[in-house]
């Protein structure tokens, strides 16, 4: 049961880390920074 | 983990296979020794000189088989492009990095050096710590000289400037484009080293004329000082004064100064040491006056009086330099108010002063400066008496 | 051995299973003798492996004499036991091992109709004499080094510790060889964790044959792949002694004069033995100097790539001016040319080794002429690369410990291309990776950095420098030991 | 999770290289635009918030002891706790991921401008995943090794730059609107004063005796440097160059000539930097890592650091565009994002915390639920 968790955690990262990767390939590059500013002009 | 293990080794030597972009054989760079950089407001162009060293030629010892250095010069419109196109004609790598000097024509300096400061700035490759100097003739000449003992004209440079500085205090320390770009907002005054070439003869533009024993002909020589403000060439001091001034400044060592103290008597004096400045921003009824008192320690570096050295002696000499000192720098504070220029640094002391209206724009131009000359001579040199001859 | 039963049996039929189970050899005596009237003995041995004139003078013609004949008659097998006048013996009563005995020196003595039979130790192998040690010279010091029996080797050691706490614990190793260990310890001062360690890998070992303590090195390492050694070696007994009163474990091998001691950090490779013969002063400059030598050897070469075809601008302008002039010409990139020259200078040195003696001076004038010289002016290497290679070398030849110094040429390979590719920036990578594994290592519970990480102040002072003696009166705390004080 | 007890030493070295370490070099430049000669100020008045608010997280941690951050936001706030713990977590990951791009921009500006960014990020963080799977021994004992020697030849360094000092630069001391000048360089606290809640995820690991004053210690004397730091640029190569700058502190000893042939000290400076960087990455990358673990409850940090730093290499590249986008956020949101994971956060579980133990003590529930804290309690 633990195991099995651990395998989705660790495949979550791999799928985060490659669709950053992606994102830059793709040429949009994927900035979260960008998703805070806007949440901080919302207040 | 062996899984691991390997990905990680894979991923390490795909890394390493993109490395190399940077790469450069040593022998594939063009050293930059000097630069030159020049404008032709006729027809709005900006050129570049690039002294490029010949290792080979520099290197070998026979000598006089190849040239240590070749120049390049490529004419455009704006600095950038004088850089970047260099390769046009460079078969190798240009390299700034080890830039000796900065020689700038006077009409680039009059127009101002503002670009040029932010170019060189912003380039990471580039040296500050490196003077710029300003020649009155012809920039390309300069560009192409050879100079005798110091095979590099850059290195030449630069030392002729470190001994002036050192030696007779004509030239001041801080004349590089370090201080340029930091009085880009003080508005305070740099002086830059004035380059003449020594005209008649045949200035060496080929190694011919290396092999000339006439040093003098065709060589750089230093000619004043060309004042800067703001990055633009506002005016120029003749060797004299600016050796005057650095000393007033506190800047300079070596001041030498022939008085004389009585009649027909001269005594050449010198200073012993960097002599210590007080300067004092102070309000006298109701007008700003800056006190600018020099206290310098002097040497006897020569007499042509047959007099017996007594304190009294002494003591007149000592009067007369103070005398004759205050009275140059007095003029020199006049013409520094006629032309307008800032050179006892007021600006400086005005923004040190912590109330506010001392501080506003233009105010130093109110500031007097009152001078005094204090001066001691703490050694005779080797003899008591001269020798009295015939 | 089909002969296994007990007494009384067919002595023709033992001896010839015996010699059939060590295949006839031709060293295998058996001398028949009578003591005294129609008592007969019979004494079996290796000739090769013992001292026959010993056993010729004590045992045989000491108990050819009738009367001890007749008394052996009423005390039996015992008797001889205490008549024969030698040192080692013991009364034997299965018959299995009588191969093993004889293969570990022992002659057998067997008396017609008596049960059992006497395992007389007269081991004799040749042997060196006792030689200065080879590998660590020193001008002050001791002179005698170990040799390959492990014996004399304890007896040297012995000598210089007179303690009653000096424990000595036999083991053999190597189901061919049978090699004898020695692991000695001091039983107040070392770590018994780490003796415990020891003895338990020790036993966990299976070979055949264990020919030089190196292979123990190898065999009971948990990181078969680490290249950096976790034992130190040595030839002198001064210097095995002298960790033994630091605490730590030696170990003896039959058959090599080099003993392995544990555990061991990373700056005691830069101690040499007459570290502490010198002045201290003098001693702390050496030892700098071999860290200095050693940072030489493993930076430079790819210092000097990196420099060179990456960051030209943090040299000099004139040295940057004569390197490029130097390089003028050469066909090819300077990572190359590295490369090359450390390769030809490894095969010199390779072959400097292996060559007789005789042959040595051609590989010199190869070495230093053709390949120097000649390379130079042909202009296929710039003469700042010879200098680079060549002080590499020589200061790959400063480290005191030869396993040490491999690991310098590793390193220095490594960091060539690192620093090929990437500059200092990879250099500077593989420096971390390095340091990374290094603080990381233990070699038997003392970290291998120690004692500069993790920092102990006390234990500085037989580090990088060495105080004084009496400023070194604790003994080093990285160890864990027993006692505190020296 | 991994059984080591750092010694005091080790562990104030580790909170002043998360402190001090990257900072020493960004920082400068930025605050002597804003703060002039008196810039140097600034640090200080930024150590003191630190100091507060690293005593809030000290107030936090001793609630729980040998807890960290993670197992803190999980045990005060129950199942919402997860959310909160993630959000650390991702701060980690994007402190790893600064620190990584603020080598790959060093690298790129200075060193070498035609070999791609990520080549840096990649081979550093391969580095640093090393570290991690090595453990915290291997982290604290390798800066233990580095820092002596990281600091001093920065000593060295600041020794040779007294010849270039100039007294007159640095004056008039306190003329300037201070507290104007900090409150636009407030992003001061968020970095680097925020950034030592990193070491929330070690104090399991830290010293028994003494370890909160060694993390207050730590981050203050990060202040006092930080200031001298800037005192030095101020005085050694001026308001307007250092303002102007990207890099003031690099330029300043690139241009050192103490004699004629010690010239172009910048390869020094350079190694101090890129120890530093990688110190701290080594910690952030570590934090997150065990974060996750702790949060997922996988022992085995290998499995989680490779991904991560996949994850950091490319958040890295676009966490930003340029540095002058850095900038520009440093301006505007830094601090208030920071103070978030600084001030709100803590604060909140804090709260929640004494709130939550009020309750029950009311409710004359035993203490034994709430694990470990309750023994701290008199």
């Amino acid at each position: 049961m633990k195991n099995k968790k651990g395998t989705e955690v660790i495949l979550f990262l791999y799928a985060l880390g490659i669709s950053v990767w992606l994102s830059i390939f793709l040429g949009k590059p994927l900035n979260p920074h960008h998703l805070i500013e806007w949440m901080f002009k919302q207040f | 983990m062996r899984h691991t293990k390997l990905l990680l080794i894979l991923m390490l030597s795909f890394s390493l296979l993109t490395g190399c972009w940077d790469k450069v054989e040593i022998n594939q760079l063009a050293i930059v020794t000097m630069v030159g950089m020049d404008y032709d407001h006729a027809s709005n162009r900006y050129t570049a000189f690039y002294q490029v060293i010949n290792p080979k030629g520099l290197a070998s010892n026979k000598g006089g088989t190849a040239a240590p250095l070749y120049t390049y010069h490529i004419k455009r419109k704006d600095i950038a492009s004088t850089h970047l196109e260099a390769f046009d004609i460079l078969p190798r790598v240009l390299f700034p990095d080890h830039i000796q000097g900065i020689m700038v024509s006077q009409r680039l300096a009059e127009k101002g050096l503002k670009d040029f400061i932010n170019f060189i700035e912003r380039q990471p490759n580039r040296r500050s710590n490196i003077p710029v100097l300003v020649t009155s003739d012809s920039l390309e000449q300069a560009m192409k000289t050879y100079t005798p003992l110091e095979s590099i004209p850059g290195v030449d440079l630069r030392s002729l400037i470190k001994m002036q500085s050192k030696q007779s205090g004509k030239v001041s320390e801080k004349n590089q484009v370090l201080d340029l770009s930091e009085s880009m907002e003080t508005g305070s005054l740099v002086f830059l080293p004035m380059i003449r070439l020594i005209p008649g003869g045949n200035l060496r533009g080929n190694m011919e004329g290396l092999n000339d024993i006439d040093a003098n002909q065709g060589n750089f020589r230093l000619d004043g000082t060309v004042l800067m403000k703001y990055g633009k060439m506002v005016g120029m001091l003749n060797g004299k004064d600016s050796a005057l001034l650095h000393f007033a400044k506190g800047q300079s060592t070596e001041f030498f100064k022939a008085v004389h103290y009585d009649e027909n008597k001269k005594v050449v004096l010198k200073s012993m040491i960097k002599p210590r400045i007080h300067k004092e921003l102070v309000m006298e009824e109701n007008k700003p006056v800056m006190k600018l008192r020099v206290n310098a320690a002097l040497q006897i570096y020569d007499s042509n009086a047959n007099v017996v050295l007594t304190q009294s002696t002494l003591k007149k000499m000592q009067k007369a330099f103070d005398r004759e000192v205050q009275q140059n720098l007095d003029e020199l504070v006049d013409k520094s108010k006629r032309k307008g220029w800032d050179l006892f640094d007021i600006q400086g002391q005005l923004k040190m002063k912590r109330e506010d209206n001392w501080k506003k724009g233009g105010y130093w131009r109110k500031v007097q400066v009152r001078t005094e000359v204090n001066s001691a001579i703490r050694n005779v040199g080797n003899l008591t008496n001269p020798y009295k001859g015939g | 051995m089909k002969n296994q039963g007990s007494p009384p049996f067919n002595q023709e039929d033992f001896f010839t299973a015996l010699s059939a189970r060590l295949g006839h050899p031709p060293d295998l005596i058996k001398h028949t003798f009578l003591l005294g009237e129609k008592l007969w003995a019979t004494c079996i041995f290796l000739h090769t492996l013992i001292d026959v004139k010993r056993i010729e003078t004590f045992v045989f013609e000491h108990l050819m004499t009738e009367q001890k004949a007749e008394k052996s008659r009423q005390h039996g097998m015992s008797y001889f036991q205490k008549e024969i006048p030698m040192s080692d013996i013991t009364f034997e009563q299965s018959y299995k091992d009588c191969a093993d005995y004889l293969l570990l020196g022992n002659c057998l003595l067997f008396i017609n109709g008596e049960a059992g039979f006497l395992v007389i130790e007269a081991e004799d192998i040749p042997e060196r004499s006792i030689a200065e040690p080879q590998t660590e010279p020193s001008v002050r010091g001791p002179k005698d080094g170990f040799t390959e029996n492990v014996m004399t080797n304890l007896s040297l050691v012995r000598s210089r510790l007179r303690t009653q706490e000096f424990r000595v614990v036999k083991s053999y190793i190597g189901s061919k060889s049978k090699t004898k260990l020695l692991l000695c310890y001091l039983n107040d001062t070392a770590n018994m964790k780490v003796v415990k360690e020891l003895q338990d890998k020790l036993e966990k070992i299976k070979i055949d044959s264990l020919l030089d303590s190196a292979y123990i090195e190898e065999l009971i390492t948990d990181k078969p792949f680490n290249p950096f050694p976790v034992f130190l070696n040595t030839e002198r007994p001064d210097v095995a002694v002298s960790h033994l009163t630091e605490g730590r474990v030696v170990l003896l091998t039959e058959g090599t004069p080099v003993c392995i001691i544990a555990p061991v950090t990373f700056f005691q490779f830069f101690n040499a033995v007459e570290d502490y013969y010198q002045k201290a002063v003098i001693s702390s400059l050496m030892r700098m100097l071999r860290i200095l030598a050693f940072m030489l050897a493993v930076f430079i070469p790819s210092l000097y790539i990196a420099i060179t075809t990456y960051h030209q601008a943090i040299l000099p302008t004139n040295l940057l001016i004569s390197l490029s002039a130097q390089r003028e010409g050469v066909p090819f990139p300077a990572f190359v040319e590295a490369m090359l020259m450390m390769i030809v200078f490894e095969i010199i040195r390779e072959a400097g080794i292996r060559m007789p003696r005789v042959a040595g001076q051609a590989i010199s004038i190869v070495g230093a002429l053709v390949l120097g010289q000649a390379a130079v002016e042909a202009g296929l290497v710039s003469p700042a690369m010879v200098i680079v290679v060549s002080l590499t070398a020589i200061s790959n030849f400063v480290s005191p410990s030869y396993s040490f110094s491999s690991v310098q040429r590793l390193l220095q390979y490594g960091y060539m291309c690192l620093g090929a590719f990437m500059g200092l920036f990879g250099i500077l990578c593989g420096v971390l990776y390095t340091l990374l594994y290094l603080v990381s290592l233990e070699s038997f519970g003392t970290p291998y950095f120690a004692p500069v990480t993790p920092l102990s102040f006390k234990d500085l002072k037989d580090t990088v420098i060495r105080v004084p003696w009496p400023w070194l009166k604790k003994l080093p705390s990285m160890n864990h030991l027993q006692r505190k004080r020296r | 999770m991994e059984q080591a007890i750092l010694s005091r030493w080790q562990f104030f070295l580790l909170t002043f290289n998360v402190t001090f370490g990257t900072a020493f070099f960004i920082r400068p430049g930025g605050l002597i635009a804003i703060g002039k000669q008196d810039a140097w100020v600034l640090p200080l008045i930024g150590g003191v918030a630190g100091l507060l608010m690293a005593l809030l997280w000290l107030g936090l941690a001793s609630l729980y002891p040998q807890k960290n951050i993670i197992e803190i936001c999980r045990e005060s706030a129950g199942k919402a706790g997860i959310f909160f713990a993630l959000l650390y977590i991702w701060y980690f990951i994007e402190i790893a991921s600064w620190v990584t791009r603020n080598l790959g921009d060093f690298m790129q500006v200075v060193l070498m401008p035609k070999t791609p960014k990520s080549v840096f990020h990649m081979m550093f963080l391969l580095v640093a995943a090393y570290a991690v799977i090595k453990g915290i021994n291997a982290i604290s004992r390798l800066s233990e090794f580095l820092s002596p020697i990281m600091y001093s030849v920065f000593l060295f360094v600041g020794v040779v730059l007294i010849r270039d000092w100039d007294t007159d630069k640095v004056k008039p001391i306190l003329d300037t609107e201070i507290w104007q000048s900090f409150w636009n360089s407030n992003s001061i606290i968020g970095f680097p004063f925020v950034e030592p809640i990193l070491l929330l995820m070690l104090f399991s690991y830290a010293p028994n005796k003494g370890g909160k004053r060694i993390f207050l210690l730590g981050i203050g004397l990060t202040a006092l440097a930080l200031s001298l730091v800037v005192f030095i640029t101020v005085g050694t190569i001026g308001i307007t160059r250092a303002s102007h700058l990207i890099y003031p502190i690099f330029t300043m000893i690139q241009e050192v000539q103490l004699a004629s042939f010690i010239e172009h000290m910048e390869a020094t400076i350079i190694i101090i930097w890129l120890f530093s960087i990688f110190i701290k990455l080594a910690i952030a990358l570590y934090c997150a890592t065990i974060a996750i673990c702790h949060l997922s409850g996988i022992p085995n940090r290998t499995g989680i650091v490779i991904p991560l730093s996949i994850l950091v290499a490319g958040l890295a590249l676009t966490i930003h565009t340029n540095v002058i986008e850095t900038m520009d956020w440093d301006k505007n949101y830094s601090f208030w994002y920071h103070i978030v994971f600084g001030i709100y956060i803590p604060a909140f579980l804090l709260l929640i915390t004494f709130v939550k133990r009020r309750f029950k003590k009311n409710n004359g529930l035993p203490h034994g639920k709430l694990g470990g804290g309750i023994r701290n309690e008199k």
